[in-house]
Formats: structure tokens, sequence, C-alpha cells
């Protein structure tokens, strides 16, 4: 192969492949080192291993059909990226979501990103020899993913931001399973900043080593924990607000010198931000009016052969994977606006337009057409700036949809970081920039 | 004198077969391969091992030094008890010797990779 | 600047490089013919805009239009907190483009990918290689002519 | 049953279960179901209760090869060499609806299913697996490994 760095490399010196199946690569990258000793010269990265046309997919599906590609693609925050696309949408669509529904979205963002963090910084202990950390982290990841999959169904991917509210809402119980969420993570985070902070073995390995410039940061366009490790405020949340997070006070940590450890602190200071959002998030919620336990239910085909004649007063005994989407709950989780409404279960068993909306809404060549044009949102995702930029031509499939993914320009700068340094830096440098395979190669 | 020969035959034995059991048991499935070294995955930039660096060297003499050096403190554990003080001061003594061998070659900076 | 003079500013500088400039669901966009694009990406980078990071470059395929490919950048102006985006359209036959990897360094990686997925060429490039595809592809996939499920195996399959 | 298939037997059943409760996995981990993985393997559903929680970065020293998320055709040859440089005796589970048959991504970059590339043992469907599929999964391997025909040097070539 003609590679770059073949042709430049002196003869007396090493090259060694640090490969795609490498643990500290996370499966899917290859840095081609020339070393002198254990000094590096030169090296190049190559990526795309996990390229898997995610955007030449999303042309062939139509707009709520291709939800489920969205949570692949920062596959450590699902929902934020569930949340840029829906946002995108509702921008292109001029939809408004009801009020219940975004902060539901708040919550779920900044579980995502808290979790999303406690994987990077645990990836990043792990590989540094800190084991503990790694399973600490773990563990706390296991309670907030007990809150997404109560509420989702799913532990990871969810799917569960749609365009125009949220898919179902939250279970009764939700409220002690955030709050045994939130403290848990509390500790563990007590206790990593105890096993951390101030190590001699990890301030070694991090203090100074892969530090960038303000200048570098902006020219490679990184946005994120990595920016503002450098000293630059950018946070999506607070230069362009969405959602609730102009109305929540939280504020945004900075680094000072852009290495390894303030990558490292500011992702552990902002997890402390997040669970503060979380626990004003979950005050400002108020208790869903419960559909209550209705004296007689009937089942769904009884209630459409009763519907032939008059429409059944009873209530429907909905399946349990439509629980939380009930009709009483409905207008609050999902918004009423004609081209993204989904009508509930029980208009579509029981009224005549209830299910003439619902087949016309899945039926190929219908479902949500945009208007003509182009538009472009982002979020702030676990990594950076998460923006989608849709082109629509009308119909019920996006012309083009591209991703902003905010580790790919994090990553591009790795060859500049390492080069210089010794062959064991590669490993807390590349580990504190978060590299998602799934977000890096779309 | 019984006893020894005995804990030497039983011994002998348990490590042979605990040695010779992955060789007399494992699946022999030639494979062109797995001759190649494992890169990664990736196929390799260069075939063979150029020239070693120096310091390598000077850090796997001095490991070897001291690895040595602790298999020496093994049987001198054992006779400690009845060699009382004389056994401390050879001890000592041994352990003196390297521990300047060490300090001096810290001091040369054989770690510090410059 | 309040953001009507910001725009009025860039047109009247601007104004022999610029085709048009519209505004699509509350963004700014604007159009520029692809000979002046070096003039106006260096004046936004420069002061009085301050446009210092390129937050994404990307490209779309018009297959019917007759000028086929269509590059799309977006700027952010961290001073000024605006976003702005700018549109080139390039022919079908050989598209080629200047390259940014001088101005910005994240171009470098951003260009080599759209090199790869589009096939436009970028002109003073400095590694202009395929980034996410590897060595044997021929074709790029994300042009509209390449059919979606066209495999091509980089070793033989077991079937 | 004459003396020497009795013992060949009895030698079977020990090696069968000596293989089976001591599985060194290499984890090759590309994409989301490694989220998955990283849960199945840790404190909470705890993989190593099974034996097999050593996790073996080398193919030298690994005998289970845990194939985890989408496999592109860019990584395919890096499996296939993965493959080959694993000793014998070896197994692969195929993790996740992507190594199964290639999940949600049908188009031109992922390849549909590692069967296509390697032999494959177990598959254990799901994106991503719950942890306990995983968990079930890797007993059906175990059950699978003991009731194999065990294979050893001297062996005679039926």
């Amino acid at each position: 192969m003609g590679l770059r760095i073949q042709k430049e490399a002196r003869p007396e010196s090493m090259l060694i492949n640090m490969g795609p199946s490498h643990p500290a690569m996370h499966g899917t990258f290859r840095i081609m080192l020339e070393l002198d000793g254990e000094k590096i010269l030169n090296a190049e990265t190559e990526i795309g291993y996990l390229h898997r046309g995610f955007e030449k997919t999303c042309e062939n599906k139509t707009y709520f059909n291709l939800l489920p590609y969205t949570d692949r693609l920062n596959y450590v925050s699902p929902q934020i990226n569930n949340l840029g696309y829906a946002m995108t949408m509702e921008k292109m669509l001029g939809v408004r979501v009801p009020e219940r529904a975004q902060m539901i979205r708040v919550l779920m963002c900044e579980l995502s990103r808290i979790s999303d963090h406690l994987t990077c910084l645990a990836a990043m202990a792990m590989e540094n020899g800190a084991f503990t950390v790694f399973l600490y982290m773990m563990k706390a990841r296991e309670f907030l993913w007990n809150v997404i999959e109560f509420t989702t169904g799913s532990r990871m991917t969810t799917s569960y931001i749609r365009i125009g509210g949220v898919r179902a809402d939250l279970y009764e119980g939700w409220r002690d399973s955030v709050k045994t969420a939130v403290c848990e993570t509390r500790a563990v985070l007590k206790d990593v900043h105890g096993l951390l902070d101030r190590n001699p073995i990890f301030l070694n390995r991090t203090r100074g080593v892969g530090a960038i410039s303000r200048e570098d940061a902006l020219s490679y366009g990184w946005t994120g924990p990595c920016l503002r490790s450098t000293g630059i405020l950018y946070d999506v949340r607070k230069a362009h607000p969405y959602l609730l997070y102009d109305r929540l006070d939280f504020d945004i940590p900075l680094g000072d010198h852009g290495d390894n450890y303030d990558r490292y602190k500011v992702r552990m200071l902002e997890m402390e931000q997040s669970l503060r959002l979380i626990e004003q998030v979950a005050a400002l919620i108020p208790d869903a009016a419960l559909p209550g336990k209705a004296d007689e239910e009937i089942e769904p085909a009884e209630a459409i052969r009763r519907g032939r004649m008059s429409k059944p007063s009873e209530r429907i005994r909905l399946s349990p994977n439509l629980e939380g989407s009930e009709k009483v709950r409905y207008p609050k989780i999902l918004t009423v606006d004609a081209p993204v409404f989904v009508p509930p279960k029980e208009d579509t068993y029981t009224t005549m337009e209830g299910l003439i909306s619902h087949f016309l809404f899945f039926m190929d060549g219908y479902g949500i057409r945009p208007p003509k044009g182009d538009v472009y949102f982002s979020v702030e995702g676990g990594n950076g700036e998460v923006g989608f930029y849709i082109v629509s031509d009308g119909t019920d499939r996006p012309y083009r949809l591209h991703l902003r993914a905010p580790c790919f320009h994090i990553v591009s700068a790795l060859e500049q970081l390492i080069r210089g340094r010794l062959l064991a830096d590669v490993i807390p440098t590349f580990g504190s920039m978060n590299m998602i395979g799934g977000e890096l190669d779309r | 004198m019984m006893e020894l020969a005995l804990s030497f035959l039983v011994f002998g034995v348990l490590s042979a077969v605990m040695i010779l059991i992955n060789f007399i048991l494992g699946p022999r499935k030639p494979n062109p391969a797995r001759e190649k070294p494992f890169e990664c995955g990736s196929p390799p930039l260069q075939s063979g091992i150029g020239p070693v660096n120096i310091p390598f060297f000077l850090v796997a003499l001095l490991f070897l030094l001291l690895d040595v050096e602790i298999a020496f403190f093994y049987p001198l554990a054992l006779a400690f008890r009845d060699r009382g003080l004389a056994g401390l001061t050879a001890l000592g003594g041994f352990v003196l010797v390297l521990g300047l061998g060490i300090i001096y070659a810290w001091k040369k900076g054989i770690f510090r990779w410059s | 600047m309040e953001k009507e003079n910001l725009i009025d500013e860039i047109r009247q500088r601007f104004s022999a490089e610029l085709e048009s400039d519209t505004e699509t669901f509350g963004d700014q966009v604007l159009v520029v013919r692809r000979e002046g694009l070096r003039a106006v990406m260096a004046g936004l980078k420069g002061l009085p805009f301050d446009y210092a990071v390129l937050l994404d470059l990307t490209c779309v395929d018009f297959l019917e239009s007759e000028s086929r490919f269509e590059m799309v950048y977006h700027l952010y102006s961290l001073s000024r907190n605006r976003r702005l985006r700018l549109k080139v359209s390039l022919p079908g036959a050989n598209p080629v483009v200047d390259s940014f990897a001088g101005l910005w360094k994240n171009a470098d990686w951003l260009e080599r990918e759209v090199f790869d997925m589009f096939g436009v060429a970028f002109a003073g490039h400095p590694d202009l290689r395929r980034i996410l595809m590897y060595e044997g592809f021929e074709g790029h996939p994300l042009r509209k002519s390449y059919p979606w499920r066209k495999e091509q195996p980089r070793i033989p399959l077991r079937d | 049953m004459s003396g020497l298939d009795f013992l060949t037997t009895r030698l079977e059943t020990a090696l069968g279960w000596g293989r089976k409760y001591s599985l060194f996995h290499y984890p090759f981990i590309t994409a989301c179901c490694g989220m998955e993985y990283m849960s199945a393997a840790c404190a909470h559903f705890d993989i190593d209760r099974f034996g097999a929680g050593l996790t073996r970065f080398s193919p030298r020293q690994a005998d289970l090869l845990l194939v985890v998320g989408t496999i592109s055709h860019k990584l395919a040859p890096v499996l296939k060499t993965v493959y080959e440089q694993m000793l014998e005796p070896k197994w692969v589970i195929a993790f996740g609806a992507c190594t199964v048959s290639g999940g949600i991504y049908q188009n031109y970059a992922a390849v549909q299913g590692i069967d296509k590339i390697i032999p494959v043992d177990i598959y254990i469907p799901g994106c991503p697996p719950r942890p306990e599929m995983v968990l079930d999964g890797l007993l059906k391997l175990q059950e699978k490994i003991q009731k194999q025909p065990q294979d050893w040097r001297w062996k005679k070539k039926t």
C-alpha cells in the first residue's frame, strides 16, 4: 500500500501499526507510527473502518424511518443524536413541541451526556492502568441506563425522541430511580476524584501531554469538552439555547492548558453540571395525569367490534409496549401540529379519521414531507457540536442528510498532537479525545 | 533423604505433566497466517525488525541483574533464622552494592528517554 | 455589528463574487461564484468578520441540474456568535474547487472525505487520498449514480 | 466398548469440561455493541461467573473470538487475519445483529454477516443484545464445546 508514512520513513526507524483491532483504539482506528526507539518521529492515522454508509442509507429511508439510524451515530449518548435530528426536522417543519416533552427531552439528554462522559473517562482510565475506575464508572452507568430503560424500553438504542415530541411519558416510579441514579453517580464521581485527581501516575501520564493551543484548536474546528479544555467558552446550549437550557442555570467548566488532564477535568466537572441540570428538570416536571385504573377495560378487538355501531365509551387495554402513550397523556408528549401528528392508538382502533390519518402517515410517499430547501441545526453532544444538515426536495425522503460529527474534527488533530512524543503518550491522548467510530466514520 | 527424593519425584512429575500437557493434547493445524507477526490485524509495514535502540539493552541488563538479585534473596530468607546477625550483614552488603548500581544508573539517566 | 449591517458589509465588500444571498429557515445563505471563492473565504476569515471556525464542509449531488455538485461550507464566528452558510455550484464533468487546507486545518480531512464520497477534486490539497473507503474501491458511493447496495468486497467472501 | 474407547471418551469429556470453563476471549469490538459488551463484562452482569472473564488482547492467547459490532468491508481482512492467527481449538461468537446478518446496514459498506468471512459457532441476535442474552449465548457455546468431539494431537483422524 502506497502509504504516506512508508514513503517518508527513514530506513533505520521502526514502522509499527497501532491497528484497528487494538484495545485502546476502540476497535476502528489505525495509527501507523514511525518510531526511533520509544520516540514517535512520524504518525499517520487511518479511519473509515466503521464506515457503514449512514448518509447513503438515509437518502433511501423516509424521515420517520431513519430515526433508529441516528441512535447508532454517537452510540454512547444516543438520545442527543435523536434530539439533534428531531429538532432539525422541527425547525424545518416549524413544529412546536409541548412543554412536558421538552422537559423530558432535557432530562434524557443530560442522562445520556453523563453516560457518554462516564464511558469515555472509564476507557481512558482503564487504558492508563486504572481498572478500578473503569469498574466504578460502569456500575454508575448501569444506574443511569436503568432510568433510560424503564422509560424508553431499551438501554442504549432508544429512538425515544421523535420528531414533534417523545414516544412515551415517564413511568410511575421515575422520580426515585432518577434520585438513586444521581446519588450513585455522585458517589462514584467522588471516588474517582479521590482516585485520579492527584494520582502521580495519572498526572505524569496526562499533565502536559497532548496539549493543543487555542488557535490550533479553533483551526481544527474543535468543539465541546475538548475545545473548552483549552479555555475557549463555546457551548451550543449557551451560544444558541434550545429546549429549556436558557431557563435552567448551569455553568460551563473551562480548562486552561488544553492537555489531557484538562480534558479529563472538564468532563468530570461537566458531569457535575449535568447532575445539577437533571435535578432542576426533575423538579420542574409536574406529575402526569395518570390514566388511572378504569373500572372496565376492553380488548382492542372487542373495541373495534363495538366501534362499528357507536364509539365505545370504555377504555381500551393497550399492549404493554404502548404504555405511556395513552390518549389521555398524549397531547402532553407529542405535538398535535399536522405534518408530524400520529393519532393515538385508541383513535386508530375506533374512529375512521384516526385510522385514515394513521395509515396515511405511514404510507409510502405521504408521511412527513417538509418543504423544499435545506436547513442546518446543531445541539451540544457528548463530544461537541452535533449538527444535522438536511436538504429536502419535498418528497418524504431526505435528498441529502449530512452529519457534522464533532469527533471527526477532534481526531484530525491527533497526528500533530503525538508527533515527537513518546509511544506511551498516544494512549491517554487518544483516550481523552473520546473517538466514537459510529460518529467518526458515519 | 528419602522424603527429599520423594518430593523431587512428585513435584518433578507434576511440573513435567503441566508443561507437556499442552504439547500432548494441543491439536496441530498448521496455518501460514500464524507465522506472520500480529500487527493488530493490519498488514505489517516493514518485513523483519530493524536494529533495536541502545537504551532497550541497558534496561534489559539492569532488569536481569536485579532479577537474579531477588532470586538470591529466597535461599537467604530460608536460612535466615539460624544465621542471625551475620546473615543480616551479608544480605545488607549484597543489597547495598546492587542498590548503588541502581542509583548510579538512575542518575546517569538511562530511564529518561532523551 | 448588528445582524443586518453585517450582511450588508459582506454584500458590499464581496459584491463581485456573490451571486445571491437569501435566508432559508432562519439561516443566512450566500451563493458564491467558484472563481471568487478563495477571496471570499480569506476575507471572511479575516478580522472584520472573524469567521474563525470552519464548522462543516460537505457536498450535495443534484443529478438532474446541469451544475451537478454544490459545495456547502458552514462558517462560525466565535466572537459574534453567528453562523453563515456558503454555497458554490460545480460542473458535473470534472468538479474542481480550491482547497482551504491552508486556512483551516480541519479542511484537510473534510475535503478528503468529500473527494472520497463525491469525487470532487481540490486544487492545492496537500494529500488528496481516500479517507473512508479502501484502496480497491472504484466509484464514489454518495453520488446519486452509485447504487445503494453495490458491494465491492475486499477479500473473497465465503457464501 | 474396548478399554481404549472407554479411555478416549473419558478423555474427551475431561477435555470438553476443561476447555469450556476456561475460555479466554479476544474482544474484537468495533461499534455500539461494544457498550453492551462493557456492561456484560463488568461487575453488574459479570461474564467472569462463567469462566470467560479474562480478556486476552492477542489472538495467540485467546481461544474464543468475540466479534462485537458492525464489520465493514474495510475491516473484513483485519477480522480474517485475526481469526487465522488464533490458535486451535478456537470458537467464534457473533455478537449483535450486525455480525449475524448485517443488521440495519444493508448497503455498500457493511458485510452482511461475518459468516461470509469466518466460520461462526454461536449467533447472538439483538441490536444490541441485552447482557443476559450475551451470557445465554456463552452458556450455549459451553454446551456446544462439551458435546462436540474434542480434537487432540494423537487422535486417529477417522
